[in-house]
């Protein structure tokens, strides 16, 4: 049946991140931001609760749970209700392991999923978008050739979350048209990784450029073999990691405003007593659960082995727009003190952008 | 467990609900348009069509068969019934016999004793007045106990199937100085002596839908024809009451928004591909047409109306309190709704301004989703004041 | 100087069309829409105001005032404040005489100009909108073919207004890949004019459908002669008219609901105490203004002579998006009795979305 | 005689201002958005630049020589100049030495001896405190006048310039009995006993302009400086004029807003031109692709923002009273011009979150200009009450 309540498992992970976020980032996340690094241990707590394991089988070192989109929803909003940026670097192992767990063939996930399925958190990400202008998921710049056995890479990607950390990532590219995801190892020849890009908001999470110039992987690095990947649900599943953390941020943003419209006096009395004001906060409100039933729509269908593809491109495409236009809410309706780093409105308006501009920073 | 898939069921009523719209009302839509307040003979084999049944027991409450999955309840059947007709026409769903909004209140709050005397009848609802259109509270209609008859005297405006249906749920106060507390609703049967129609509107849109006014001059009915407890509240619990009809009805304009809005979308979808427009949902919008990215963000803020819609009958069906979600998806919907019928007639060009063509007509007709059973204004009110506490007297 | 203020003439004649709508028009514009017609007398009257001819040399039947697209687009405003129909059918005279009085050869002016610019009103229009999916002013179906010196048109147009009982029109028609205008007469060989088309909007106002099966036109019908027209003022000059036509209808919508919200009662007070009501009609009024300004800052380019293909471009596709926006806003804050067809709103809701949908309407 | 053209003299005025903001600010824009709070040192050179003139006559008063046609006023050249200005950068204009906000003050109401005395002092202007922002009416900071100086006390936040100004224009109370009567401004000079400048905020955007927060413990200036009348009058007259000082400084927001935009829309411009994507004003909307589209809705947007603009600042130069329409060019363009940034970064998709370049960073700055000199929701309450004639306490 169609059903909005939570299962006693969804219940109970969902209420573990979101007691993990409230005692280690609420509090922190603008100093984080400010810093510009998350504090590794905080990574590790999160990892600790399985968020990118918990669907692998347990002889890759996984928990053995059912693969499912709809808990990573589930933890994706909690994690970035609290930040954005913890959530993309907690998940970045997502971005590798996923697809591999997913698509991958015996082999690989035999020979790539247990070094990632460790009890430490260790850096595994995905190459995913690329910096020109007109850049598009799927219209790859980036092309991979086959010579001799292996495949040369060629191309720029820029976004990779904590790339310059990973042991490996998942590289997308075009095979002769074809949409593909390739391993390249860390200090792999040919690849060279950026400083920590400067971005618009997660200030915090470190990104980078990556290169790629005649950069060489062997037949294997090819994910699903020669039949290649369900490049649709890779990006589905990204997809809808993004309107997840959408929904967070916006979750996050309406509880701000709620309190300070009801405590903020202006004119003698609080500024929610005024319908320009209030009804900003209820459009914020029905938004927000419009975005995150979006999400879940595009889950059920991707956890039911579904294509969730037009699912999940209306979730992202409605969150890109929405969580802009709610998180500027967020800072108008605290006015100038909307627009100073202290309050956590003006973080979420800089990185509310990163849903509508960049793809792939996660996994569902 | 989070699934927002519909059940096969509901997949299948959905498609025979549209089929039956496609086959019956689409055909007729621009005729009723045309021949404004004329009833839709063509609708005398729905009579009974039981669009405004009562609500099931709470799904978990039935005892499932052993390995049976759990159902959903008669709201998100209703949800998805009415979306699929109004796709068809919305004016023609709202002349649909016994379907009246008056039947909504009846199913909601009835006792069996009424439902047996009129849950067959076709029950218009009537609360506005020429004094009071947003503010119900303030309606100034009144019941007075004679014997074992209500009296009541009032003026009742924006009725709709005035002219059709056979009885009419009145809204009116039976203790004036009681303020809203007094207010209760009262089923009137047409032919009442003191019970006149007065005229009928010439409207925007749903020109299908007979809206008329009411005369109530010391009109007697039957003790028993009240709805609810006739007992007077100090508190206004008794109104809150009342009010609680619209939990069930605004979802369910909502879900008329959403009908409309899907028809209009879908006939911009087929041009655009008769026109070698394709919709693959995969490139960046940055790189598509303007008009492909205009369509995509339409279809997107209809799954948002659609699921918020959902929502709201989701809870009703699961015995959730569903005041706020229910104002929620009317909010969303009617507004949404009435800006991409809005849209897609600029996205038609000349054709978005004919009437050769019902793209015109679901932008006249989407218009009064965002209007009647509460104003988008009015929702917006109820959910800010649910989500900030807040009293009527704090956010006015 | 940038200058917003009216000469006294420009005063003069907005007041004569204002004062004419308010005495003709304003308290019968729902039963001209309802009957489908506007009363001749109505249209005669707002000819003797001289709106289509006071540009026109006197040689050729008219004033001899200059040519002015601001006081056009006056006019224009005063009459769609009264009613878009209203102003459509007076002025539909100008999409006839303005282009050939403006772009047309001496002879052409000397041939077609007197008759149009006589003291009775006689209708002269012109066909430019085609009725296809995705039909496009800038580039018509309609095409116009040389044969031994005359031209053969072919094609479909609608939204010409008055068309049936036109003298002559203008159609527009691509010859070689060009724009053109031609001149077709009434009864012409392979032309076929519709009953009265049914609309959205403008109910009293007439359109036909304009089919052109291989009519025949004379050489001398191509105005501007062998150089044709200057295409894009000829459509700026119609952009600068729809603008100024919806910050009319804007106007008076914003007139209602300034009266209405004061006067309307709900929860012991006027709906203009309420933030969302008074900030709607705050909106509605600066919108207004900008529809005005930006119609009046192309019209100020095409009055010195220069082009105002830009700004009448966007202008038009201001107005287009804007009037929507405001009439709806009109309903919405009369809520059910904006439903009413007996309330100008809902009239105005109508014929708002004309001036996206629709082109060439008249001429400033 | 209506002529929406600038007059050569301003366009070319705009040419030199554009050209001075692409050779002197873009180059140091990011510079000082990452060097938060840090003086640039190379506006040194500007020292003086009459951005704050005062107001010449009305144009119409110079008796023009024969011939020589009516010209526009110093409020026209403000909004041309401020807008090119911000097109270069708008936390650099916030910096330029003499162009503070309470330079526009001085410039409103000075006498000729307060303009000799500061005319030629960096000015910056402390209205906002702690528990009033919009509220301007409820600041807390008190002034005494205790023989010939004025005692001032209090807290003033959100000053723009704290640290490199010469003076401030504080807001106070001369009588607090007397409520907004009693509001006054006085011109403080930096290094005042009792003046301290607490702390400097860390912004979203206009990073290089230093926002800083002033105590005010029993600090004495002189008697004459006082801007405007000492005396308070039972009505709010007195407030209104110190909110008059609006009248002039909304506009000139508004125009920032303008620049912000101008530079936004040419950046993306640019790159859809290297892309191969032209913009020809010419194909119907409905043919074009969503980039084209979205361009020309946010083209239109930026020249109804400047016209509205252009409009509240002609009327100032006329002498005539455009307090609505000063409210209607911010909250227009305030709103616009932030819509605008943030849709120009996600058209720019992975160009537009980089610090790269600078769309992003447009972004962050033109969303104070949607909120400093009076939120958009204040802009619209000033226009509505205006329009519908209501009072303070009608229209809350």
């Amino acid at each position: 049946m169609f059903d909005l309540s939570l299962s006693k498992e969804q219940k109970m992970v969902k209420d573990s991140f979101s007691k993990l976020v409230k005692d280690l980032i609420a509090d922190n996340a603008h100093e984080m931001d400010e810093a510009g690094e998350i504090p590794v241990s905080a990574v590790q707590k999160a990892w600790e609760l399985g968020c990118s394991v918990s669907g692998v089988p347990e002889e890759f070192g996984g928990y053995g749970m059912e693969d499912s989109p709809i808990l990573s929803a589930l933890v994706l909003e909690e994690l970035a209700y609290g930040d954005m940026a913890y959530a993309v670097a907690v998940t970045a192992p997502s971005l590798f392991i996923t697809p591999i767990n997913d698509m991958g063939t015996e082999d690989q996930k035999k020979a790539l999923l247990p070094n990632a399925c460790t009890d430490d958190y260790h850096v595994y990400t995905m190459a995913m978008c690329e910096p020109h202008f007109g850049a598009d998921a799927v219209s790859l710049k980036t092309t991979a050739e086959k010579k001799n056995g292996s495949y040369i890479l060629n191309g720029v990607k820029c976004f990779a979350p904590c790339a310059s950390q990973a042991e490996k990532m998942l590289v997308s590219a075009s095979l002769d048209g074809e949409n593909n995801l390739f391993v390249v190892e860390k200090g792999a020849a040919g690849l060279t990784i950026s400083e920590k890009e400067k971005n618009l908001g997660l200030y915090s999470l470190e990104t980078n450029t990556v290169t790629l110039e005649n950069c060489e992987v062997p037949a294997d690095a090819r994910i699903g073999g020669d039949k290649g990947v369900d490049y649709d649900r890779v990006l589905a599943r990204s997809r809808v990691a993004m309107a997840s953390m959408a929904a967070g941020m916006c979750r996050c943003s309406l509880d701000i405003v709620k309190q300070y419209a009801v405590e903020r006096e202006q004119f003698g009395e609080p500024i929610a007593h005024r319908q320009s004001i209030a009804f900003m906060i209820a459009e914020m409100a029905y938004e927000t659960d419009a975005i995150r039933l979006m999400a879940w729509q595009a889950a059920s269908r991707l956890e039911a082995g579904k294509s969730a593809k037009r699912e999940a491109y209306l979730a992202k495409l409605y969150a890109g727009e929405m969580a802009m236009k709610i998180c500027d809410y967020g800072v108008q309706i605290l006015g100038g003190h909307g627009y100073i780093r202290e309050m956590n409105v003006e973080r979420l308006y800089r990185n509310a952008r990163s849903i509508a501009c960049v793809e792939a920073l996660s996994m569902a | 467990m989070i699934n927002l898939e519909l059940p096969d069921y509901l997949d299948n009523l959905k498609t025979q609900m549209k089929g039956f719209a496609e086959g019956l009302l689409r055909p007729i839509a621009r005729k009723y348009d045309e021949a404004e307040h004329t009833y839709p003979v063509e609708l005398d084999v729905l009579k009974g069509m039981p669009v405004m049944s009562r609500p099931k027991k709470k799904a978990g409450e039935e005892k499932p068969k052993k390995g049976a999955e759990r159902k959903n309840g008669s709201n998100m059947s209703q949800a998805v019934t009415v979306e699929s007709i109004c796709w068809g026409d919305v004016g023609l769903m709202l002349s649909i016999p016994g379907a009246g909004l008056g039947n909504a209140a009846i199913v909601a709050v009835a006792t069996d004793e009424q439902m047996e005397r009129f849950g067959s009848k076709w029950a218009a609802m009537a609360i506005t007045e020429p004094g009071s259109g947003s503010d119900a509270g303030s309606i100034q209609t009144t019941a007075v106990l004679d014997g074992d008859e209500w009296v009541l005297n009032g003026e009742k405006i924006f009725v709709t199937c005035a002219d059709r249906c056979d009885a009419v749920v009145v809204w009116a106060n039976v203790d004036p100085s009681a303020g809203k507390a007094g207010i209760k609703s009262f089923i009137v049967e047409k032919g009442t002596p003191g019970f006149t129609l007065e005229k009928l509107e010439h409207k925007l849109g749903i020109r299908a839908s007979d809206t008329g006014t009411f005369f109530l001059k010391d009109c007697r009915i039957p003790k028993d024809n009240i709805l609810g407890s006739a007992e007077v509240k100090k508190s206004t619990e008794g109104f809150k009451g009342v009010m609680k009809t619209f939990d069930n009805t605004r979802p369910m304009v909502a879900s008329m928004s959403n009908g409309v809005a899907g028809a209009s979308l879908e006939f911009l979808k087929q041009k655009m591909e008769e026109a070698g427009i394709a919709l693959d949902y995969n490139e960046n919008t940055n790189n598509v047409s303007a008009m492909q990215k205009e369509y995509y963000m339409m279809e997107a803020n209809l799954e948002a109306m659609r699921l918020l819609t959902y929502k709201a009958s989701w809870m009703a069906d699961e015995k959730i309190f569903n005041n706020v979600e229910a104002s929620m998806s009317k909010a969303k919907a009617g507004r949404a709704g009435t800006l991409i019928t809005q849209k897609v007639c600029e996205l038609l060009g000349s054709m978005g301004f004919t009437r050769e063509h019902l793209a015109e007509k679901w932008m006249r007709d989407s218009k009064i989703l965002d209007i009647f059973e509460g104003t988008g204004q009015i929702q917006h009110l109820i959910v800010a004041r649910n989500i900030l506490k807040l009293s009527r007297n704090e956010l006015k």
